[in-house]
């Protein structure tokens, strides 16, 4: 069974893919940049900003950062607390 | 105390939380659903969370701003459907004075806007709804300003 | 509502009279008694005033921030005995946003404290009593730091 | 019967003189300059600062200002609210 890349989904995202998370094949996807490249290119994707707020473990991740399939990958539409 | 609550939100039960004898000043924040925003009337607002990093950002910016500054602090987010004058954030400090009531207090709600990864969806009074997307209406504003004679 | 008053104080209250559905931002403060003050223990403290220009002086006040700002004040001084952990004042400000709220309530509370003719009178633990003068502790401080190396 | 001012006196004040009001002759008194001159050189007056706040008809009056008989005058300890 190849890798897969679970990203979760919230807000504007989960509507946009219609989904509350993507399972994404882990090949050729090393870190947050190549992911977000992978999500754009999805149908609707193209609606996902390059710069994009994805998070790691809980914690935002910026684009450099590795990604594997052991980790919680979250995909953040910009933020709008309080 | 959990930050993210379904409940209705009391300031009376965060003030409770931080009062001490030695604390003479407290400072507090509540932000309300208001009636309008951009010029359309609002009905209510859907708030949802990345809860689990929702939750440990809250505690991180709380814990900042008692490192920072001589002071307890409250902070409490509310999830779900919200109706117009129902409070979705609040935001109490208390320390020995006001400075740093004041400050501390300011931190914590700049702070959760900026990095807490919350969200909602606006009901208008034309019966549409929308994602609230801060980044966009900064954008407009700007080009907006710049286009005016102000 | 007069602004002296010498019946508890409740925030709530304050928050009732400026609510309204087109203000989202809400910041209040609250001026609690303290325990110590000046290295010294207290027990409660004596709030008197000079009340018709205290009345007319906190209304001023209040004019002046809802001429300054697109917002809504509650000020509230209790006078008498108060004991440790009474609320002596409380501001509540509710606008469209919280920077016309944070700005408001601070503005009320520094005029309240410069210009306002109320009065105390610290009964501490060993049974003494003193009138408070914020001048003096000023200059003491200001001394103080003078003559230290920090 | 000659003119009297009544000066009102409140907190650290009322205590200094063990009383709520002054009746001070009002002849030579023009001024408030001229009026905290007076209760200084009262007994015990020494110890109200010669830059001591007074209010006229409910409003802090500068040295200068003139203050009259039918003037409702106060003699204010320094400020303590909050």
């Amino acid at each position: 069974m190849p890798a897969v890349l679970t990203v979760r989904l919230f807000a504007r995202y989960a509507d946009l893919f219609g989904a509350d998370r993507l399972e994404i094949p882990a090949e050729g996807i090393e870190t947050v940049r190549d992911l977000l490249a992978r999500i754009r290119a999805l149908p609707g994707g193209a609606a996902v900003a390059a710069t994009a707020l994805v998070a790691v473990n809980l914690t935002q991740a910026r684009g450099d950062a590795a990604v594997s399939p052991r980790d919680e990958v979250a995909l953040l539409p910009p933020l709008a607390g309080g | 105390m959990p930050h993210l609550t379904r409940a209705r939100l009391d300031l009376g039960d965060l003030l409770c939380e931080i009062a001490a004898p030695e604390r003479g000043g407290v400072a507090s924040f509540l932000g309300l659903v208001r009636d309008h925003h951009e010029g359309r009337g609002v009905q209510g607002i859907e708030y949802s969370a990345y809860e689990p990093m929702a939750e440990s950002l809250c505690e991180a910016i709380v814990t900042e701003a008692q490192a920072r500054w001589p002071v307890r602090v409250a902070l409490r987010h509310r999830l779900g459907e919200l109706v117009v004058g129902d409070t979705a954030v609040a935001v109490a400090v208390a320390g020995p004075h006001r400075d740093e009531a004041f400050a501390a207090c300011r931190y914590v709600i700049e702070e959760l806007k900026r990095r807490v990864p919350i969200w909602k969806r606006e009901r208008y009074a034309d019966g549409t709804e929308q994602w609230v997307d801060p980044t966009r209406e900064a954008r407009s504003e700007r080009v907006e300003g710049r286009g005016s004679l102000r």
